[in-house]
């Protein structure tokens, strides 16, 4: 194993978890089987994610001083993924595809959709929380584009109209 | 009913246009002046940390950079709460001085000397400073020279002679040198020769301005200036308030310039990027008063340099101790010409001008500051507020030519009436127009310090208020 | 522990799995479900219960309902195979009964309706190498794979040959990399095999699958995780490495979940872990899971990430083969190329290079998607022709449809036009078309899509994902960007466009990695082969596709041209 | 032989480069004896004549009005120069563009305190969305860097263009830096 | 150890050790490639691609501080092409930010500024992007303003490398880069910064300044950097 990374490891004394919320149990119990090396930073982020549903400064800090990461680079790291929310994301999700199958059949248009009734553009909430609109670079289901992803679920060659019933129904 | 338009008003320092309105008997019913250029200075700075603001403020205005940085550097001084050592205070003083001196001297001999020269009529196609050049070399060379005086000062003390980085919160950047003390020093009694010289040609020649002299601008008004607290002498850099009527009773003195906003209104004319000041006790627009040359001859008891105050005595026998109209800003103009030529040689020959401390240095103890100086054309207020970390939270600026607005405004009004009738417009009247503008030398850099630039427009409009007319001088 | 040598002695022990359904005694008839994630998001995995029942309830007691992995086709999933009937049933939805009749029909015995897989269309031109398994084997069942001659390939390597034999092998089947850029793989092995490491070597599965419309390493993963990690733990003992990684993308959940159940069972059965198939070979792997950045398919940007820091790429040299993780010689192949491996060792290089083209051997996978009637996954020997795959596999355009270009390579390839639709498809035939093969997106494009439009998409995808660190990619895919947007709003010029050339070429040699080597491809090949869309967006303000909304069309004065050097002395 | 024509023009700056200009001093005698200066802020011309030799023009391009006259002394021009920062980057008065008109105009009129606060709308021009460099809106034959450039620079420059040097030649000779 | 190694660059015969790079050997015969963010004393990133070079034999340009040379290089430092693309990189720092040298502390003190006169950037083509940044000076003696940055990371460098603080980091990617202290909080309030001000005095540009310095006046640059480099190698 690496071992530089395995040195900075060790001889470090490790914080406590910020809250007796469970979910650091989580957290912690993902830390200690990546060896709090500085290596696991992302895997321990993702699980931190998973847990508590975005990363808050409170979340990198622990994370990042229990992996032995300066909090700089936590932050960097967590910021260079797009896949991390940095932000409490709202009670849906919509994901649109922006793969190429998906842009020539008419994401745009998805999106466009999505912005009149909404009036949000990817990457952002609605003000009352309750839908997060996000672009995703393809989920590989270019035989069904255009495609959006709502709560997980995939709906295939959907047209605005259609789109924007589903989330009326939401 | 028509129209004129004088687009865009040459010879002076930036972006206007004049909008005439004549009625349907011919005779001119309105006359609006409009500023056209906004660059907003007062929001572009917000965010941006205190200590650049002199440099950038300079950028205001290439004609009158220093006075902007002298007007900024002390609103930064205040709010880093700081005693600016005393060379720096005087050599701050010798920049501006030598700011005024180039200034007026641009104005004077560049831009307004072609009219007084050749006449308010001659061929607009040399009536400029080639022409002069032509018919008067030594007119011509005594302004370059005199121009260049003040600028080389500038160079001199700041290394530039446009935008010099080198006045800065707290004092200046770098001490004086013996040398560079003894180079200004050996260059005055030239520079002093031309500004006389000067005075004698105009003197000589004033009863031929006669019937302009008593049309352009001629009102009484308040008017304002820096005044020394306790001579009541002239103050350029570091004066207390004073503003007298037209009778001449201080209606303001010895007060601290920096609390403008307890004097001085603003307004917005919907014709122009050029904010309106106003003294607030008579309101708007009846608190009409001017600044600059004029008003600051009008407002002191005295320059402080002998020869010129020899000349200031002259101009209040021949003209009267509060003369009203603006053209008589010219003879103003060339008196605080030889008035600054000769202060800067009284402050460079003190003792403690080669002093090498010339900076203090504090962080952001205060977040607020005003600074106030005398520009060239006026007096010029700069007011900052900060956050504690020294960023520019707002801005706002009055500025030398802004407090003239309402009185060019007015004086253009006075031209129009008098020159133009109907739509036959000569362009003598037009040239007449733009001179007693000219008078002024508004700095529109300055004015647009919120936005723009300066044609000069002629529009005549109907008394319904629709356009009729737009006039616009063809190229000589 | 399953015997290894004799996978296929015993038949695999038959159970009632939470879905799958399988009969007590011989089977008659099998229902393959395809359970990867395009047919799952059809409502597959509810048809897995659905039918299982349907099956149950129709007393249907020697029929067999299966899991399966990609069946292909995915533009009419989901799909069920009925492997003894040799036919395939499209869109078999679980709320529709009625797409159901003629699948029960068929298990009962009647051939009746589907899509009979001899002599179609779509299925029967394809050679599969790759995708030997997909849709044959149960992604989450270690015994299937090993039924099907799994795994062994890997105990033919680690106790009947020696390192070097194997990387021979490899070497003499000319296999090339299939992550883009074709770089030889044995060669590739050999490097980091010949390097003296005491702080050991790794081996890293690059399954980062970034391209938008590309998902053959997603499918393989899904359908068949076994077939990499046999291939993973070859290239292991080949070049001396005890530990590997697998790389994929947080967006792949099911690949993620089936690959990490895969490793706990090949640990389990012996084929990871300590000894693997019973030699001093050792060889463990764990997943990384990506999190959203497409310039970690650069392989040094993905060691970044791998070490858990921002996924930054460096400069070459020193390449990964010498120093890679952790300064240790690292061999970064990707999916489709270790799910190659198993069957190189087992049938020897010479057969992978019987297949394919003089200098591109094999077959390659490719997701087909676009305007054509039949898209999903396909595999084909290298060297078939595009024509072949777009109007003999693909199916040709809908009808009134004009064909216009197939765009290959992802973000940093081309697009080709159809006078060279029959060109054979390989590495270089592709490169010297202005295009690349790439990880195998293929999306066909027909008189409904504007050239500059794609290029524009491409730009804008690059320049979201260019990683920042370098100045030409950073800002030049910004600015090329900006200058297609005003093209496609009618502000564009010449002089537009000849920056746009010029910004291209500087970007493309100066840029620090692959991405921003590659990110002017969209522009170069549009530009190659459809300069007149270019032109007619410029001089006449006009899209031909009518995608471009031209809306600053007929007010182009209050547009800024941004750019302009006069001609000397020029007035305009 | 006839004198050259030269012309300056003064779009969204501060005039410090035509203080520049005017910084040469006794030299600037010497340029008006090859040139007459036949329109700019120092003559009375109205208009932007026609056919003229070389055209030195400061500031960037802020307003319709800017717009308006620049492309006037372009097509009119032989040699457009950008003089001085602001007409070859933007410069100062581009810091208005992370910002923008609109939020520029309200902070300047609405929100100091004032009598009548409003956006002035009668007689001025309308500001463009983005202030910038002239080369940005059209052909541009020589740049001439600085804030302000200096006097000695303008004076080679001038001098040489004047001369009949081609501007890509002047462009090599000068010496030249930001800021 | 290292070796000797012959090579040309540009034409001329030189020597180099093996564990020489082509800019460090180049350098050595005093042929100046123009570089941003490489520092003497600081690893190399190969970032700013402004030193990249020709080696023949080799299609692609390869930067010149982070490749070694190698025995028979034959490398070309300056050509036409190198310098249209490197006028074009230059150009680039300017248009992606807020750069007004005007009124820049760094003014006449700047790398940026330098290799633009150097490189005979008079004006950019590229379109400005004007971006909307912040500056920082919650800090007691120090500032950054990202206006003014152009990702070099020589401060993230210095910071981790040398003062092995690392209170800088690089966050967002492609053109949303941005230099950051600690969770993207107020330098201020950093828990990491030492407030040693190596990386002001590495910052090539006036991102990175110290509070109370007025535009074009000049920072005072300390050699001190290489010797803190080796002390910190001493200490290890």
């Amino acid at each position: 194993m690496a071992i530089a990374t395995v040195q900075a490891a060790a001889g470090r004394s490790r914080p406590s978890a910020p809250s007796d919320d469970k979910r650091w149990r989580q957290v912690d119990v993902r830390m200690r089987r990546l060896g709090y090396r500085p290596d696991g930073l992302i895997e321990a982020l993702h699980t931190a994610q998973e847990a508590f549903g975005y990363l808050d400064d409170e979340a990198l800090t622990y994370v990042g001083e229990s992996m032995g990461v300066a909090p700089s680079k936590a932050y960097g790291v967590a910021t260079f993924y797009s896949h991390f929310m940095l932000k409490p994301q709202g009670e849906h999700t919509c994901v649109v595809c922006a793969g190429t199958a998906c842009y020539i059949n008419g994401a745009a248009g998805l999106l466009g959709a999505i912005e009149g009734k909404l009036g949000v553009e990817p990457g952002e909430t609605t003000p009352d929380n309750k839908i997060s609109v996000l672009k995703a670079r393809c989920f590989g289901c270019c035989s069904m584009a255009p495609v959006v992803m709502v709560d997980g679920e995939v709906h295939g060659t959907i047209t605005p109209p259609e789109l924007v019933t589903l989330l009326e129904d939401l | 009913m028509s129209e004129i338009i004088i687009e865009p008003v040459t010879r002076i320092e930036g972006h206007a246009k004049i909008a005439v309105s004549v009625g349907p008997d011919g005779a001119v019913t309105d006359a609006r002046f409009s500023v056209t250029q906004v660059r907003g200075f007062e929001r572009i700075t917000v965010g941006r940390p205190m200590h650049e603001m002199p440099s950038f403020m300079a950028r205001i205005c290439g004609i009158c950079p220093t006075s902007h940085l002298l007007a900024s550097a002390k609103a930064c001084d205040e709010i880093l709460g700081v005693t600016v050592p005393r060379a720096a205070r005087h050599l701050r003083r010798v920049m501006n001085l030598a700011q005024i001196v180039q200034s007026h001297a641009l104005n004077f001999f560049h831009l307004s000397s072609p009219d007084l020269l050749l006449g308010f009529d001659s061929d607009p196609a040399t009536r400029n400073i080639a022409g002069v050049a032509a018919r008067a070399p030594e007119l011509a060379r005594d302004g370059i020279a005199l121009r260049k005086f003040g600028q080389q000062i500038i160079e001199t003390l700041g290394g530039k002679r446009v935008h010099p980085a080198w006045v800065v919160p707290g004092g200046v950047s770098t001490p004086l040198s013996t040398e560079q003390r003894d180079n200004i020093l050996g260059a005055i009694p030239d520079a002093h020769a031309r500004a006389v010289r000067t005075l004698e040609w105009y003197k000589e020649n004033l009863a031929s301005w006669a019937e302009e002299a008593a049309h352009f601008g001629s009102f009484p008004s308040l008017y304002m200036g820096l005044v020394h607290h306790r001579t009541g002498n002239a103050a350029y850099s570091d004066g207390h308030l004073r503003m007298v009527d037209a009778e001449g009773h201080r209606l303001l003195d010895d007060v601290d310039p920096r609390p403008y906003w307890d004097y001085l209104g603003e307004a917005v004319e919907p014709y122009s990027y050029l904010k309106s000041p106003f003294y607030k006790p008579l309101g708007y627009p009846a608190g009409l008063y001017r600044v600059g040359p004029l008003a600051r001859l009008n407002v002191v008891d005295k320059l402080g340099s002998p020869v010129a105050d020899a000349e200031l005595a002259e101009f209040r026998l021949r003209l009267g101790r509060f003369p009203h109209g603006s053209f008589h800003y010219h003879w103003a103009r060339l008196i605080e010409i030889l008035h600054c030529i000769d202060t800067i040689g009284q402050i460079l020959s003190g003792p403690d001008i080669l002093d090498q401390d010339v900076r203090a240095h504090a962080a952001v103890n205060n977040l607020e500051g005003v600074g106030v100086s005398e520009a060239p054309r006026g007096t010029l207020f700069h007011h900052y507020r900060v956050d504690k970390d020294g960023i520019i939270q707002w801005v706002n600026l009055v500025i030398a030519t802004g407090h003239n607005n309402l009185a060019m405004n007015r004086s253009v009004l006075q031209v129009a009436q008098r020159y133009i009738k109907g739509d036959e417009v000569r362009e003598g009247a037009l040239n007449r127009v733009e001179a007693v503008i000219r008078a002024y030398d508004p700095c529109l850099s300055c004015s647009t310090h919120a936005l723009g630039q300066m044609p000069l427009v002629l529009e005549i409009f109907a008394p319904d208020g629709e356009l009729v007319r737009r006039v616009t001088r063809s190229p000589a | 522990m399953t015997a290894v040598g004799t996978p296929a002695a015993t038949p695999p022990p038959r159970r009632r799995q939470a879905g799958p359904l399988i009969p007590e005694g011989p089977v008659r008839a099998s229902a393959h479900i395809c359970q990867a994630a395009g047919c799952q998001s059809m409502g597959s995995d509810r048809l897995l219960e659905v039918l299982s029942d349907e099956v149950l309830g129709a007393g249907l007691r020697d029929v067999a309902v299966g899991r399966v992995g990609c069946l292909g086709l995915c533009s009419a999933g989901p799909l069920v195979a009925v492997p003894e009937q040799g036919r395939v049933f499209e869109r078999v939805r679980p709320d529709d009964g009625a797409s159901r009749q003629d699948l029960l029909s068929s298990l009962s015995g009647e051939a009746k309706g589907g899509r009979p897989l001899a002599g179609d269309s779509f299925f029967s031109p394809q050679v599969k190498v790759v995708l030997e398994r997909s849709g044959t084997v149960d992604p989450e069942r270690v015994d299937d794979y090993v039924a099907s001659g799994g795994y062994t390939a890997l105990a033919k390597a680690v106790s009947e040959m020696a390192p070097e034999e194997v990387v021979a092998e490899v070497v003499k089947s000319g296999l090339r990399g299939r992550g883009g850029a074709g770089y030889p793989t044995g060669l590739k092995w050999r490097t980091v095999a010949i390097q003296d490491s005491h702080a050991g070597k790794y081996v890293v599965c690059n399954a980062d699958e970034g391209d938008p419309g590309a998902f053959m390493d997603r499918s393989v993963l899904e359908s068949c995780p076994h077939q990499v990690l046999e291939g993973m733990a070859i290239a292991g003992y080949a070049v001396g490495a005890s530990q590997g990684y697998v790389y994929v993308r947080a967006e792949y959940p099911l690949a993620v979940k089936r690959l990490s159940h895969a490793i706990r069972e090949a640990g389990r059965e012996g084929f990871l872990g300590r000894e693997v198939a019973g030699t001093r070979f050792g060889f463990e792997v764990e997943v990384r899971i990506g999190a959203g950045a497409f310039v970690c398919g650069e392989e040094t940007a993905l060691i970044a990430s791998v070490q858990g820091g921002r996924g930054t790429p460096r400069p070459r040299p020193p390449y990964p083969a010498a120093s890679g993780l952790w300064g240790c010689p690292t061999l970064i192949n990707n999916v489709e190329t270790f799910a190659n491996i198993p069957a190189v060792v087992a049938k020897g290089g010479e057969w992978l290079a019987s297949m394919g083209t003089e200098r591109s051997k094999g077959t390659k996978v490719f997701a087909l998607a676009g305007a054509v009637a039949n898209t999903g996954l396909i595999e084909v020997p290298m060297g078939v022709t595009l024509r072949e795959i777009v109007f003999g596999i693909g199916g040709g355009l809908a009808p009134g449809r004009r064909f216009k270009a197939v765009q290959t390579g992802g973000p940093a390839g081309g697009c080709i036009p159809e006078d060279l639709l029959d060109m054979p498809v390989d590495y270089e035939s592709l490169t010297q078309a202005g295009s690349m093969m790439g990880s195998g997106g293929m999306i066909v494009m027909d008189d409904t899509s504007c050239m500059v439009d794609v290029a524009k998409f491409f730009m804008d995808f690059c320049r979201e994902e260019s990683c920042g660190k370098c100045a030409p990619c950073r800002v030049g895919t910004q600015e090329m960007w900006r200058f297609l947007d005003r093209m496609t709003r009618g502000a564009g010029t010449r002089r537009d466009l000849e920056q746009l050339e010029s910004l291209a070429d500087m970007v493309r040699s100066t840029s620090l990695c692959g991405l921003g080597q590659g990110a002017p491809n969209s522009v170069f090949s549009t530009l190659r082969y459809f300069r007149d869309e270019y032109l007619a967006h410029i001089d006449d303000r006009v899209c031909p596709a009518g995608v471009c909304a031209m809306n600053a069309g007929g007010r182009s004065e209050a547009v800024p041209a941004g750019v302009g050097v006069a001609g000397v002395g020029s007035p305009k | 032989m006839s004198k050259a024509r030269l012309a300056t023009m003064w779009l969204d700056g501060c005039s410090g480069c035509h203080m520049s200009f005017l910084d040469m001093d006794e030299l600037l005698l010497e340029v008006l004896g090859k040139a007459d200066i036949v329109y700019g802020a120092f003559v009375d011309a109205k208009e932007f004549p026609e056919g003229v030799d070389v055209t030195l023009v400061e500031g960037a391009v802020g307003s319709s009005e800017d717009l308006r006259k620049l492309k006037m002394a372009r097509e009119r021009s032989r040699v457009l120069v950008a003089f001085g920062d602001c007409a070859v980057t933007g410069n100062v008065p581009s810091l208005r563009n992370p910002i923008g008109p609109k939020a520029v105009l309200e902070s300047v009129y609405l929100e100091k305190p004032a009598v009548n606060p409003q956006i002035p709308s009668q007689l001025v021009p309308e500001l463009l969305e983005e202030d910038l460099p002239i080369h940005a809106w059209v052909p541009v034959d020589l740049y001439l860097t600085g804030c302000p450039p200096s006097a000695a620079r303008i004076y080679d420059c001038v001098k040489r263009l004047l001369d009949g040097e081609p501007p890509e030649a002047v462009s090599e000779a000068v010496a030249f830096k930001f800021g | 150890m290292s070796e000797v190694r012959t090579l040309q660059i540009d034409g001329k015969d030189v020597a180099a050790r093996s564990d020489q790079t082509i800019l460090s050997a180049a350098q050595d015969n005093e042929i100046g490639i123009p570089t941003l963010c490489h520092l003497e004393g600081l690893s190399d990133v190969g970032a700013c691609r402004l030193c990249v070079v020709e080696v023949e034999g080799t299609p692609k340009l390869l930067p010149s501080c982070t490749t070694r040379v190698e025995e028979g290089m034959k490398i070309t430092t300056t050509s036409e092409r190198l310098v249209a693309y490197r006028r074009k990189m230059i150009e680039m720092f300017f248009v992606e930010r807020n750069h007004i040298c005007a009124v820049c502390v760094a003014n006449n003190h700047c790398e940026l500024q330098d290799l633009a006169t150097r490189l005979g950037v008079d004006h950019f083509d590229l379109p400005l992007m004007h971006p909307k940044l912040p500056v920082d000076a919650t800090h007691e003696r120090f500032a950054i303003d990202h206006n003014r940055c152009i990702l070099c990371t020589r401060c993230v460098r210095v910071c981790d490398e040398v003062e092995q603080a690392h209170t800088w980091d690089v966050a967002g990617r492609g053109a949303e880069s941005l230099i950051v202290s600690d969770l993207g909080t107020p330098w201020g309030s950093s828990t990491t910064c030492t407030s040693c001000g190596k990386c002001v005095q590495v910052c090539p540009t006036g991102a990175l300044f110290e509070k109370g310095r007025s535009v074009a006046e000049p920072k005072a640059r300390r050699p001190y950097l290489p010797y803190l480099v080796r002390v910190a190698e001493r200490e290890q």
